[in-house]
């Protein structure tokens, strides 16, 4: 019988300044494999939405289809959900957003919704810097379907059957890099104390926010010989910036403000609603700020076998879909109707030059 | 000869024959536009090729004062610009008919007919003498021929000038070039040709109340009107033009008075598929939204199309069709979409339709169209097609009724949520077997769970057979339930009916015509036009009152027919079908010549 | 307890509840390939949900001496695993039957029956006795419930041993547990319970000429020996083990005996948009080529599919159809996509569909499709479902003609080429309405141009009304001339049958049955399967040969019944229908109570 | 009336050694509006498939739906054509390449087609390396449908009715450097010196090569304001290779030995079928060699307004689809039944194991 995960481990289950405990922000039990690294994905996010405090039913969890995209169910109740069809959450979240732009919209989708079927929309949703929250959950392979590889298998990873894979990954980072998203950033679903910060801020970053998570399938990617392992990826990962969060309306508590920093190598960015990352770099040369610094810093690495984590990139000045467009701040679907119509008398008016 | 003396007095028919991206449009849209403030009823039909330049395209123009507006296929008078396809044109003037050709160069001495008057009119060397800008000598090519028409049809040389003014009120060069221009055709005709001609025209008042529209402006108004404030879509012919007139209406009427801003936000979708789920998206978080597109479209559309029907959530889909299948005709008109609508999607689906038949309808219907999507909480189709939606129709000035107000359908507010204990998205259901839903972010007791997965009727994910068929059965009732809501049929009755016609959409005018022309035979026929689907009591009333019944629609397959005998308790035996779907705008002539051929072979058996 | 000692040999029918991703899978496969090696008739269902582990999961084996493999709806002993779905289990014994539960813990005397035996065993208790490993407890102890139907239902312990020792021959120590294990339950029965049980088995030759097989493994088997070159898909549940087993076949039978390379290609696409543009391109380069996919890849390969149809390039698109609309019920089955498939893409399209009942047909209708595709250069579809192609059936051993040659239709060689002066793609055509066509690289005469757009039957583009007709109306021609080579439906005839069943694919097991049963009870039907659409002469026949003929199909919409209406010149009247839905598949009684319940109806009017 | 166009001038119709002479590399008249750049690009592969001496019936030309889709029909008559559905091109020519590996490939696209509906097929074609050459016909418009902005249209860059793009575009370069193709190459429609010698360098590559020629569309977006104007285009383009191709077995004629090399900053890439290209790099530092180093040089100038032209980048080893799948060198679509069905007897041996 599947136990309630995630099991999210707390001191004590504080309330948030919405009355709200961690409790509050879980879902439906979990239906996932025991041990999925899908389960500890949806325990961050339920720790970020409480610790930023976000009323639920202001939350839009949207998803494509695959285990990670089963996941909302498995996180914050009370919000609203949407799975919707393979590879087409981002169409429909572009949709939803041109409704409503005062909701926080989270996508959630896996590496085969996002990287095959689905690219061509994720593309498109970042070129129009959609204010949301992208999250792919990273195995490797098509969980769902009982593990063929996806399009960002490693070279030279190993099926469980044991054949290699030998087309070249898409890197989710880098692509996003190259077609303009706003904040970019790479996570590991077993590094929860670098997760959690980096889901806050994406949450509170305005405009296309693009988490790539490594999220390991443990029933058909977690064996020897696949570079999307619990093990290998412990191995390979290198957190080339650790990233630190905090609300602009936030107290930070003792947990928080014990990590040291090597004076010098840490930046602050201030985002739109007023939080702040601190930022903390690996290489002094690196500018966060720069595109192309980013996009070389996480090639650097990646060419030397590391997988490269952190929020590699955020531009807290870009102009989301609703700026370009002009869109009027009040939700589009709560503008009253009598503002919608020009009524008969514009209508005769206009017929005129129908002559 | 003697044929000619016949005066034809605003009823004939004329075709221009040119080459595409030389600028006859604009001259042939005067023309139309002429005739019309002279207050008579016309028409007219741009056959144009799928290119943007160089290519042969045809305007068809009929004037016919008892107001038959449909594609007439003999012609008068055929303004002969293209030499590329001269011979094919010269064929089909009528017997007693004229050509109008730029005798700039030789007439091909082959291609002469014996009982056809060939008016030749210098309209190059006339250009060339007046104009030096090469691609100013080409253009006005056009509105010299159109000078040479003002006087060979008697057009009144006012309202032209009223149009010229108007529309070059802004470049006085340009209204110059015309003028003169003009006047060049104009008095060489009169010089040379007895005028006007047997055909002319002379003012009426038919056209007083009415206005010059086209489908697709119309269909964006309607969206305007019923209050839609997000638009997605991909650019495809001949759908185009709906969202190109949103855009702009919406630039007119929807900028925020106090601030500026846009109420209202259009996406251009990176293809179909996008552009659907963006509409699924937007109604789904509450907002009244809607695509348009063509054929290819609609197929792309299909998966999530069925997530709609599914999950319920409201969806507004513009099919102006266009000659399929797959790229097919993209510039010719076809009514194939049928089928392809109301099944579309895998499994078990149906969906709303509506068929307007005029730019009037494409207004009323696509306000309807948004009304039902939210009261059934289900995609609805407006299937026009490129003969509604690019040509221009005379139709009676649009109505609106400022005491409509968008049916959203059961939707619980912040109040009423706060009031339950528990909210279940697809239960209770009301008479229309339509269940209450919610919005995000109104109120905490509203979320719930959208998934195109098996659920349940309290919206819970489901593999339980029975809880999977309830809400499945649930479905069917509703789709249903839509056949007393959709738009009444549109009934034509007259006393002591051989038989009937039932048809759709864009063959109204043509079916109209012929029915009168029938009638004139003594063949007497009750004529029922559908305006939607699921077809409810008054298509069953007249499928009963019948013996036999004539479907008329332009496809290959007889989609309607199928619809017809899918749907309703109507026997099969009695719908018999006239097809017609070579990509241009239906005749009343394919009318009678179908339902006359038929009746012979039915005495003959 | 009179009941109990009726004695029921080789007929009954086990439920055996689980929970996925427990190893349950392998116990009970053994279970029912000891009683296919007993050469017992048996069927075994699958009844699983849609994830990987963790949730409820059944496993149905059917026993019937007399052959009847559909599923049974009341079972004679349930072995109840899953604490979660226990209560549910228990309602689903019938009187008289048992249950066999894991008494390692008390049982909840709530839901104890006093009509059913309840056998316990302390399964956990044992295993964890035996075993140490924590992952090996649980795996064994469904070895150790084999163990005691063993004793339970008198399974020779000969043929258990034999599938163990082939099952582990190179993991002895995993042989060894399982040999444990079942010891266990054995000795624990033996001791505790009077074995075996009323029902039993007793060994028979019913399947020595037989083999057991899934459809989707024969359906590779098919698209293997027709000689397909060319495979692309993306991963899809019910689907996916087509090609899992395509990919294993063609590593044993296609590696290039000299060379070691590879005779295939098969290519994972990034979507189902992608795979049937794989197929098209292979095809029209002279592959057989062939995807595999479900209702939502078929909704999306929408418009390539009309492409193939219009251009006439053949593809073999198997649809192993589940529970649709939407994503619906992924691991449920349905035959919901039939008319998605017939008239699948916007346009005027209709398409060839095979049916196939069984795994054995699933092998010879995949190389019928190659056939069909390739001589009427058009795409072919194969309507499987979930029940066919993922569950074992016992069928009669598969054959092969190997004088058979692939028909590949119309294909003009390089020397047929350099004797022609020009050739042609659409013309001229052949008694099928199908002209050559011709494969790029052959010859440079043969070279052409194939699109989607308007075109004549030269092959050149067009926009002219009756050249692209004259195109239109020989499709419709050559699709109706497919009648005759679809594969002819199967007859079930009897003396003064009262009335007919028209049915296909899946259903046919429990249609048989309930034939047979309606006809003890003096209801005689006759009894047509359909294996193809455009329907033959056949149908017909049996339309007009019937007064009343109910259809039985598993989809909401009556798609089969439609399919016939419109494709028939049957009158619809006379067609009725027999509905199952709700995913699981059909049993006898769904269509004895269906058909009686109409019968009964019909008199009381 | 359409005049028979693209003109393609020569000096004299010498016959290449098939015995063809230019005349016999071109098709159908093009119904393309005068002076659109397409009719350039037709002229250009008409000369490039001349002067390669390609059979024209082994040559397969695909492409999807647009006006750059329909050039096809233009040019190589001899050769056989496929004009499939709007983005779809990707896919049937990996179906086709599949079926028959002997035969040359061309695709011709669009902006349209390739980046925005097609974006994921274009995408996984380069991830497959398939080999053919595929053309993008970029013009940052949607031409066919009358001039809506691509996904291609630079920011800022105004339509003929005055809007200006505001999303950032797609560059199909940077795009097929980070996505892994293996030939790299941007073109200028109106610079036919340059465009020949890097088709016929593509059309010789083995694996998946991607040229993106700018190709302005004279009817709705040469005007000013316009970023891929003719007079823009001319503007900002800089060649920061330029290239020089000689036939494997192809005695340079006059006209091509005269070019210049500066010592030293010119390279010479020995291609699959032994032909050669000869590169003249502008920067001393960039390696033609390392995909990173063609995509910093790309962006360095791009970054600068400047559009970078030439061929970035080639990797002559690289392994294609059926190298990747072990394909038979036979056709597929030539390799007898016999071989294929492995008949009764090995039927009936495998069903002992269905048992
Ligand atoms: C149109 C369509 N095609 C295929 C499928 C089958 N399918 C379900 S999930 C999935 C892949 C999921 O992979 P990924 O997105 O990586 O999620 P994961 O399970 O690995 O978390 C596929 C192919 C589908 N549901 N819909
Ligand atoms: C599925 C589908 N959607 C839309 C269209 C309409 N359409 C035809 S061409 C085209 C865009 C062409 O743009 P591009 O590829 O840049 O070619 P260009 O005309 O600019 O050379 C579109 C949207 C179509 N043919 N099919
Ligand atoms: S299959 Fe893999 S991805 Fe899916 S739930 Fe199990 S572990 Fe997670
Ligand atoms: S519209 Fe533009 S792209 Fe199309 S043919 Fe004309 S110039 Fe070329
Ligand atoms: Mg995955
Ligand atoms: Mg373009």
């Amino acid at each position: 019988m599947p136990s309630p995960k995630p099991a999210v481990v707390h001191p004590h289950l504080r309330p948030n300044t919405l009355g709200l405990t961690v409790r509050d922000y879980e879902g439906a039990p979990s239906t996932l494999c025991a041990g999925c690294g899908h389960d500890s994905v949806t325990a961050a996010i339920v720790r970020a939405f409480y610790e930023l405090e976000r009323p639920p039913h202001m939350i839009a969890k949207l998803s494509g289809i695959g285990c990670s995209s089963k996941t909302p169910t498995y996180f914050v109740g009370g919000a609203h959900g949407f799975n919707s069809a393979h590879g087409r959450m981002p169409s429909i979240a572009t949709g939803a957003n041109a409704a409503n732009r005062s909701l926080t919209y989270l996508g959630i989708s896996g590496d085969g919704d996002s990287l095959s079927i689905g690219v061509g929309q994720l593309v498109h949703a970042i070129r129009r810097n959609l204010d949301m929250l992208y999250v792919i959950e990273n195995n490797g392979v098509y969980g769902l379907t009982k593990g063929q590889f996806s399009a960002s298998a490693d070279i030279g990873t190993k099926s469980k059957r044991g054949e290699a894979n030998q087309y070249s990954p898409i890197d989710p980072v880098s692509l996003a890099l190259e077609l303009g998203a706003s904040f970019v950033a790479r996570a590991f679903s077993g590094d929860k104390g670098q997760l959690v910060p980096i889901l806050k801020a994406g949450l509170s970053h305005k405009g296309f926010a693009l988490i790539d998570v490594i999220s390991p399938c443990v029933t058909f990617n977690d064996h020897e010989g696949s570079t999307k392992s619990y093990l290998n990826t412990r191995k390979r990962m290198l957190p080339v910036i650790s990233t630190d969060f905090v609300a602009a309306d936030f107290v930070p508590h003792a947990a928080e403000i014990t990590t040291e920093y090597a004076p010098g190598s840490a930046v602050s960015v201030k985002l739109h609603d007023g939080s702040t990352v601190r930022l903390r770099k690996l290489a002094e040369d690196y500018d966060t700020g720069s595109r192309q610094s980013a996009a070389d810093e996480v090639e650097r690495h990646r060419s030397k076998g590391e997988v490269p984590t952190g929020l590699f990139f955020v531009d807290t000045n870009s102009r989301d879909m609703h700026d370009i467009s002009g869109t009027t701040e009040v939700p589009l679907s709560q503008v009253p109707y009598q503002k919608l119509c020009p009524g008969s008398a514009a209508l005769d008016e206009l017929q005129k030059s129908f002559r | 000869m003697h044929q000619r003396q016949v005066i034809r007095t605003n009823d004939f028919a004329l075709k221009l024959a040119n080459v595409n991206g030389t600028g006859s449009a604009s001259a042939n849209g005067l023309l139309m536009q002429a005739i019309f403030r002279m207050g008579i009823p016309v028409s007219g039909k741009n056959l144009f090729p799928s290119n943007i330049q160089g290519l042969p395209t045809w305007y068809e123009v009929r004037v016919s004062k008892s107001g038959h507006t449909a594609r007439a296929l003999d012609y008068d008078l055929c303004i002969a610009m293209n030499a590329e396809t001269y011979a094919r044109d010269v064929k089909e003037v009528r017997s007693g008919g004229a050509l109008l050709y730029d005798s700039s160069w030789p007439l091909d001495a082959a291609l002469s007919r014996p009982d056809v008057t060939f008016l030749g009119v210098p309209l190059a060397r006339m250009c060339n003498a007046i104009f030096t800008d090469s691609r100013e000598r080409i253009l006005m090519k056009n509105i010299a021929y159109l000078g040479t028409l003002v006087a060979l049809l008697d057009i009144d040389m006012g309202v032209i000038d009223e149009l010229l003014e108007e529309k070059f009120s802004k470049k006085k060069a340009l209204r110059d070039s015309n003028h003169k221009a003009l006047r060049a055709g104009y008095d060489f005709a009169i010089e040379n040709f007895e005028c006007p001609l047997p055909i002319r025209l002379e003012k009426m008042h038919a056209t007083d109340d009415r206005i010059l529209i086209d489908g697709n402006t119309a269909t964006a108004l309607g969206c305007l009107y019923a209050g839609a404030t997000v638009a997605a879509w991909y650019p495809i012919t001949p759908a185009t033009s709906v969202m190109d007139s949103f855009k702009e209406l919406c630039a007119e009427y929807r900028k925020d008075p106090e601030t500026g801003k846009n109420n209202y936000c259009i996406v251009q979708a990176e293809d179909e598929l996008a552009a659907i789920g963006m509409v699924i998206g937007a109604s789904w978080n509450g907002a009244r939204a809607f695509t348009s597109t063509a054929g290819p479209g609609i197929s792309l559309m299909g998966e999530l199309i069925g997530l709609a029907y599914y999950a319920e959530i409201p969806a507004v889909i513009v099919d102006v069709q266009r000659t399929g299948p797959s790229t097919g005709m993209p510039t010719r008109t076809q009514q194939g979409d049928i089928l392809a609508c109301a099944y579309a999607s895998h499994g078990d689906t149906k969906h709303i339709l509506l068929f307007p038949a005029n730019p009037g309808e494409c207004f009323t219907l696509a306000v309807a169209a948004f009304d039902l999507a939210e009261r059934f909480q289900t995609p609805v189709f407006v299937l026009s097609d490129l003969d509604i939606g690019m040509n221009d129709w005379v139709c009676p000035r649009l109505k609106w009724d400022d005491g409509y107000r968008p049916n959203r359908g059961r939707v619980l507010g912040a109040a009423e949520l706060e009031k339950m204990t528990k909210f279940f998205r697809y239960s209770p259901e009301n008479e229309d077997h339509v269940a209450a839903r919610t919005l995000p972010g109104v109120h905490s007791k509203g979320a719930f769970f959208t998934r195109g997965s098996g659920h349940n009727k309290l919206g819970g994910y489901t593999e339980v057979p029975d809880e999977y068929q309830e809400v499945m059965d649930r479905l069917a009732k509703k789709h249903k339930a839509a056949a007393a809501a959709v738009p009444a049929p549109i009934l034509h009755k007259q006393v002591d009916a051989a038989f009937g016609i039932i048809s759709l959409g864009g063959c109204d005018p043509a079916v109209r015509e012929a029915v009168a022309a029938l009638a004139e035979r003594g063949i007497i026929a009750d004529y029922l036009r559908v305006l939607g689907f699921p077809f409810g009591a008054e298509v069953e009333a007249f499928l009963a009152a019948h013996e036999r019944v004539f479907v008329v629609e332009q496809n290959r397959d007889a989609q309607l027919r199928t619809l017809l005998t899918m749907e309703t308790s109507a026997p099969k035996e009695k719908l018999r079908s006239v097809l017609v779907y070579g990509g241009f705008p239906l005749s009343s002539r394919h009318v009678i010549d179908g339902i006359t051929a038929q009746l012979a072979q039915l005495e003959h058996r």
